[in-house]
């Protein structure tokens, strides 16, 4: 009994980190229509965002708490920027391109983000250890073993979640937002500023993504360059399975991925490097049965 | 730059031997220039050229050579082919590339069906590629079966692998698409990497190609002329992507081109006209799969050997990334982005690690350039059958 | 295809309704449309005229009721297949293909008449060019009907064409079908008062080449209505209010009150 | 953070030599002879490419250093992605280039099992420096084909029978999906079995998968003493850190893929303390040329380490030029040369191919780490029994 409930612990981690990717993913496809595919690897920067400033915070040698919380800073900050670059640089200019050229082009960013990494950080090709900022250890509750890094983790990935959706769907600027993803031209006409709209939500997006670099850093103590594409393909199906343009799909979709992968390797074992392909065949088999994700996108076509 | 009157027959056919002097001396002088600052100036040339001629209206004109007199162009063409083979035919590795490059053009005419023509996006090429290789290796130590029938089933069983996302394909559109093929290409490549049967991590020998009794693996001797062994599947992998130029020719000049823009462009016109739209796109899904499955078996028996590596997501990337550089719908533009795409890398050996960063700005520098593609494909005109 | 005997109702909707979520788009529709006439549908805006189209083509489905094509109940048949009985439409807002040449639009509209098969198109090329041939020929003459440059475009991009060319070429995509209703989403919608007039005409001279084609047209402009239609169905907030002749309905207290709000 | 400035610096001057060496016309230097270099320069290992690839030019700088040498050696260094159908490629390029009279192949096996044949088809010698599957050279005799590095099986065995003499009995083995994970796996199994120790289970993950707590849980219910490793440092890393995050205990017994320290800065010290591992070459500092290697590798001013086969590729490309010298640039006789390499001292010990081109005088080492840095097992004080290891009987 005891290790199910490990199980549990360990997907709900997993399923944060992928919620919160599948986030980014369909914010940008609600405001802009487009699968920015260099999402993973804005998670990465972020990351290495904020590995920074955990060595700057050592080195001004910042107590424990504040070197978490500039960490944890620097990553969001790191990744609104490149993500704000990304949206203001190449995705605007793109707007009107076919949206293959779109997924091509964030689809190559990615890459070049991801070699930037890995050609001018230092080292930057081998795993790079994340510092322990967190309590480590944990308690055993009849049998199961609580991490209080993990339950923090997992706690602050659920707070960051509802703080998003409480943004996205409560303050003006989430209007603003909502306002583009339903139509931009119209937007436009009631006077909100539609480029700046759509970088700003491109930031909130890209933000998910460093919280979620930040916390998978300090839930894994180590990141590499090369773990965001694999992210990115994960996120981009858990957003698409809960219905694109729906912030509650996207997390519930992260948290089917992560307990279908989880539920592999616990109940078939023997199976357990076909644990994404098992993942993966049940996404298509979802997509087939519901064309538009789970909780239906926006509209369907107008005739 | 007014346009230098290359009306008439004879403008025609000047135009169009220009154009196959062109791309076949650019090819070969990329091919045989290793010293950097050479290769520097030649690239450098080409660019020039590749900017004046089509100001020139020899681009055009050549288009309507290709028209007006079919026939005529093709021959030069195939000069333009037997004259590249002739140059460099003791250059082992400018045959093999030119093989690859050939391979790489062909799969990617069935992707111009499917995301050209029907508007399917495809991210498994690699893994219907991948397939008909797989297919090849399984076979090879069936000796009694011909090496030409184990090609056509690489493509058949690739197709047939296909058939099992029509399902899914059909009922999803744009991005949902995308992510049902994108998600059977990291599956199939996950799959293939964890099964035992089909030789894991660690791939398989393929044994090479016997055709009409001559093994490929002899160097091939023509008159007076020795040709590397790698000719022999030039030649087999240039007169396979001619039938695939014409086969594409063909479907998008007749009324299957026209059904097939149509369900392209809307749906629901073209149902509410009578065209049985999960029909052409399943035609599409399918003829492109099978393209692709016999390019990889052609592709598994010249490298004689094939392990999962070779189709991971990044070569799908490749695959749609070529299609949409040529020109998406445009079967020449295809050709001359896979030459750029495939020797690209390539040539940028020297500067080792760098490589892949140089090559994914190149690309998305042609993206924001060029968004409709190097050759944007014209409006059908069925006049020569006028 | 089935004999079309002359008996046979072309056009049936029988209790016809659609929901979308709580709203009634049609309501309990009860329409009948005869051989060789011109059946105007009008009402205003949101009366559930496009829906009506949609549902006959196949495009939504029906909630209640029954839809018969020459006795044949099409009601949950896909518009390729009710396509395939005969019925062809334009649109209220035009979904033309506008990358794609005039030619090729038209022939989308002849689908049901062109040879579809693998083996004829990519092997007998010259039989498909002898199609093409005549196939081009028949465009331009029917083309020329409406306007006589738009016949000489035949290989322009459909893009290029100005707005009401563009609707000339769709109600021709519509009629090269040789189909036996044709449904006319408004299709003077942006023309001038002459314009209409003149359109009309060449649908009318069209229609009869085809031997007393059936239409059925939807329009907001009641002088096309009255000089075009032989009948009239007024439609309200997706039921029938009014059907007859265009004069009956005209002085009609019920249909006036629809357009006009209670006076 | 340190100066990314220094990067660039050095892209310009590599660029600008690359340049010069273009432009300069030797009308009185010595005859240029070109030998190749192919490892996976990009990807998730390029680290060990990179690495390699650092070692193999620092050979051939020294070499052109010294004024006796007969010929002036160029190194073309090629990138094989570690993917099979570019590394055939880039070797079809090598071979088929006459002026290149012998390569230093490979670190991916996959890549070096795909390109067995064209070398021996090209007649192009070729020493590979790092790719351990046995297949590669035992698979059939082919007289170009060499290897400096010792194959798996012996760390395999070598290391089976260490653990029998610690007394440990149950093991789980965790290794990646790769054809080098499964092979580890394979003699890691062989050998257990023939040691009569107990294996719980087996695991194996792509390399590139971030989380392996699903599969350590499922290791802690099984509860092992000791958890073998058969995977490169990514992995290796992962599986170390998580294990520590689920309160795994185990003993971690490792492979030559986590050699080098990448592992240790990965993990931290701490963490790393106590794995063992075992690996076909002692460490650097005790090899014969080890100080002399790593003294002018750092001296060349190379920034990425050169990892665990770095000085393999340095040792391989020597071995090659100072065959050159001896019966010059033609690669028959080159071959012929290579075959009858017999105790030729090099920076890693002495180097002896058997009759299917294997270096067999590799001893494997055994090494623990200890205080943060990889310790030869009898210098070390778990020997001495000062320490002690984790989960002992």
């Amino acid at each position: 009994m005891s290790s199910i409930a490990q199980y549990l612990l360990n997907g709900l981690m997993q399923g944060t980190i992928y919620g919160l990717v599948a986030i980014g993913f369909t914010i940008f496809f609600g405001v802009m229509n487009v699968i920015k595919f260099s999402h993973g690897d804005v998670l990465t920067f972020g990351a290495f965002g904020g590995l920074v400033a955990a060595w700057v915070a050592t080195a001004l040698g910042f107590p424990i708490w504040l070197e978490l919380v500039f960490v944890i800073v620097a990553a969001v900050m790191a990744s609104a920027v490149i993500g704000a670059v990304i949206a203001q640089g190449l995705v605007l200019p793109l707007k009107d391109a076919p949206p293959l050229n779109m997924l091509l082009m964030t689809m190559m960013v990615g890459t070049a983000i991801r070699e930037c990494i890995r050609l001018f950080f230092p080292n930057g090709t081998n795993p790079q250890k994340f510092p322990e900022l967190l309590p480590s250890g944990g308690f055993d509750l009849s049998g199961i073993y609580f991490r209080y890094d993990g339950l923090i983790l997992i706690a602050a990935g659920i707070a960051f979640i509802f703080l998003v959706q409480w943004i996205i769907n409560r303050t003006r600027l989430g209007l603003a937002i909502r306002a583009v993803a339903e139509d931009g031209e119209t937007a436009r006409t009631m006077g909100i500023n539609f480029t700046l709209t759509v970088v700003i939500a491109f930031a909130i997006g890209s933000m998910t993504a460093g919280v979620a670099g930040a916390l998978y850093g300090l839930y894994y103590s180590e990141i590499n360059y090369g773990m965001g594409l694999i992210l990115a393909i994960i996120g981009f199906s858990a957003a698409i399975v809960g219905g694109l343009g729906n912030i509650w799909g996207a997390i519930i979709g992260g948290y089917l991925f992560a307990g279908l992968q989880t539920a592999v390797v616990a109940f078939l074992p023997a199976l357990s490097d076909y644990k994404n392909v098992i993942a993966l065949i049940v996404v298509v088999a979802l997509i087939a049965w519901r064309p538009t994700g789970l909780l239906a996108e926006r509209g369907s076509e107008r005739v | 730059m007014t346009m230098i009157s290359m009306k008439g027959t004879a403008g025609q056919i000047i135009s169009s031997i220009l154009v196959t002097v062109f791309l076949a001396g650019s090819l070969i002088a990329i091919l045989e220039i290793e010293d950097q600052r050479e290769l520097g100036i030649c690239v450098a040339v080409i660019a020039v050229l590749s900017f004046i001629m089509p100001r020139l209206g020899i681009l055009r004109s050549a288009e309507q050579a290709g028209a007006h007199h079919p026939w005529a162009v093709r021959s030069i063409i195939l000069i333009g082919f037997f004259s590249v083979l002739l140059i460099l035919r003791d250059n082992n590795f400018a045959l093999l590339m030119i093989a690859t490059i050939l391979i790489y053009a062909t799969v990617c005419l069935g992707i111009t069906i499917q995301t050209g023509y029907a508007g399917l996006f495809n991210f498994a090429g690699a893994a219907f590629l991948g397939t008909g290789g797989y297919t090849a290796a399984m076979l090879g130590n069936v000796t009694w079966l011909p090496d030409a029938v184990t090609i056509i089933l690489g493509g058949i069983i690739a197709a047939a692998l296909g058939t099992l996302l029509i399902l899914p394909v059909l009922r999803t559109r744009g991005h949902y698409a995308a992510l049902t093929t994108l998600a059977f290409g990291v599956l199939f490549n996950g799959f293939l990497e964890a099964n035992e049967l089909l030789g894991g991590p660690q791939g398989l020998k393929v044994p090479g190609i016997q055709m009409f009794g001559w093994d490929f693996s002899n160097d091939l001797a023509i008159g007076s002329y020795t040709f590397s062994f790698y000719a022999n599947y030039v030649l087999l992998i240039g007169a396979i992507f001619a039938v695939f130029m014409m086969f594409t020719r063909f479907v998008e000049r007749s009324w299957i081109g026209i059904w097939l823009d149509a369900v392209r462009l809307d749906e629901i016109a073209a149902s509410v006209f009578g065209l049985k739209v999960s029909v052409w796109k399943s035609f599409a899904f399918i003829a492109g799969n099978f393209l692709a499955g016999v390019m990889g078996a052609v592709y598994a028996k010249m490298t004689a050997f094939i392990a999962p590596a070779n189709f991971t997501f990044g070569d799908s990337l490749l695959l749609v990334a070529i299609v949409l550089l040529g020109g998406i719908g445009n079967r020449w533009g295809v050709l001359i982005a896979t030459m750029i795409v495939i020797l690209l890398p390539e040539k940028l050996q020297f500067i080792q690690e760098y490589r892949l960063l140089l090559f994914s700005c190149v690309i998305i520098m042609l993206l924001m350039v060029r968004p409709a593609g190097l050759l944007a494909r014209r409006v059908r005109v069925f006049e020569e059958l006028r | 295809m089935v004999a079309q005997s002359n008996d046979v109702i072309p056009l049936v909707a029988s209790g016809l309704s659609v929901k979308f979520g709580g709203l009634l788009a049609l309501n309990e529709l009860n329409i009948e449309v005869r051989r060789g006439e011109v059946l105007g549908l009008i009402g205003p805006n949101g009366s559930g005229k496009t829906t009506f189209f949609n549902v006959i083509s196949g495009i939504y489905a029906a909630s209640a009721g029954k839809v018969l094509l020459d006795g044949q109940d099409i009601t949950t048949l896909k518009p390729y297949q009710i396509a395939a009985h005969g019925l062809a439409r334009t649109f209220q807002r035009s979904r033309l293909c506008l990358s794609l040449s005039v030619f090729d639009n038209l022939m989308l509209g002849a689908v049901r008449r062109l040879n579809s098969g693998l083996w004829y198109n990519l092997l007998r090329r010259d039989r498909l060019a002898v199609d093409v041939r005549s196939a081009a020929e028949e465009a331009r003459d029917l083309l020329a009907v409406f306007n006589p440059d738009l016949a000489g475009k035949l290989w322009e991009p459909a893009i290029s064409l100005g707005m009401i060319d563009r609707r000339r070429l769709e109600i021709c995509r519509a009629l090269i079908g040789r189909p036996k209703i044709v449904l006319l989403d408004e299709p003077s919608a942006g023309m001038t008062h002459d314009e209409t007039n003149q359109l009309m005409n060449e649908i009318l001279e069209v229609r009869q080449n085809l031997g007393n084609l059936t239409i059925v047209i939807v329009e907001h402009e009641m002088g096309l209505i009255e000089r075009a239609t032989d009948r009239c169905v007024v439609l309200n907030y997706g039921k029938k209010i009014c059907e007859g002749k265009y004069a009956d309905i005209a002085a009609d207290p019920l249909v006036r009150e629809a357009y006009l709000g209670k006076s | 953070m340190r100066d990314s400035k220094g990067y660039a610096w050095r892209i310009g001057v590599s660029v600008l030599a690359l340049m010069a060496v273009a432009n300069v016309d030797d009308a009185f230097a010595k005859e240029k002879v070109k030998i190749a270099f192919v490892g996976p320069l990009t990807g998730a290992i390029s680290q060990h490419g990179i690495g390699g690839r650092n070692s193999a030019e620092l050979a051939v700088k020294l070499k052109n250093a010294d004024p006796a040498t007969k010929y002036e050696y160029e190194l073309v260094t090629l990138d094989d992605e570690c993917k099979p159908n570019v590394a055939v490629q880039v070797v079809t390029k090598i071979a088929s280039d006459n002026s290149i009279i012998a390569a230093i192949p490979h670190y991916c096996s996959a890549a070096a099992i795909a390109t067995v044949d064209i070398f021996h088809r090209f007649k192009l010698p070729m020493v590979i420096w790092a790719a351990v599957l046995p297949e590669i050279t035992y698979a059939k005799k082919v007289p170009e084909i060499h290897r400096v590095s010792g194959t798996l099986i012996g760390q395999n065995r070598v290391g089976a029978q260490f653990m029998k003499e610690r007394g440990y009995k149950t093991f789980v083995s965790f290794a990646d999906s790769t054809d080098y994970g499964k092979s580890m796996n394979k003699y890691f199994t062989e050998f257990t079995k023939e040691n009569k120790n107990e294996i719980l289970g087996s695991f194996a993950v792509p390399p590139d998968q971030q989380d392996v707590s699903a599969e350590l849980t499922k290791i802690k219910e099984l509860n092992p003493q000791v958890i073998y490793f058969g995977g490169l440092t990514p992995l290796g890393a992962r599986v170390r850190t998580q294990m520590e995050k689920l309160g795994i205990t185990a003993q971690l017994e490792g492979n030559s893929g986590i050699m080098g320290d990448a592992f240790i800065s990965a993990v931290g010290p701490e963490l790393a303390e106590g794995t063992l591992t075992f690996f076909d070459s002692p460490p650097l500092s005790k090899m014969p040329g080890g100080k002399f290697f790593s003294e002018n590798y750092t001296k060349a001013g190379y920034t990425q380490a050169p990892e665990a086969y770095g000085p393999f590729a340095f040792a391989a490309t020597n071995l090659v030029m100072e065959e050159i010298e001896r019966v010059g640039p033609n690669r028959a006789k080159i071959t012929e040369a290579l075959g009858k390499i017999k105790d030729r001292q090099s920076i890693i010990g002495p180097i002896t191919f058997d009759d299917y081109g294997q270096n067999i005088t590799p001893l494997t080492t055994k090494y623990v780490v200890q205080d943060g840095k990889w310790t030869i097992w009898d210098e070390s004080e778990y020997a001495t029994g000062k320490r002690k290891l984790k989960n002992l009987p």
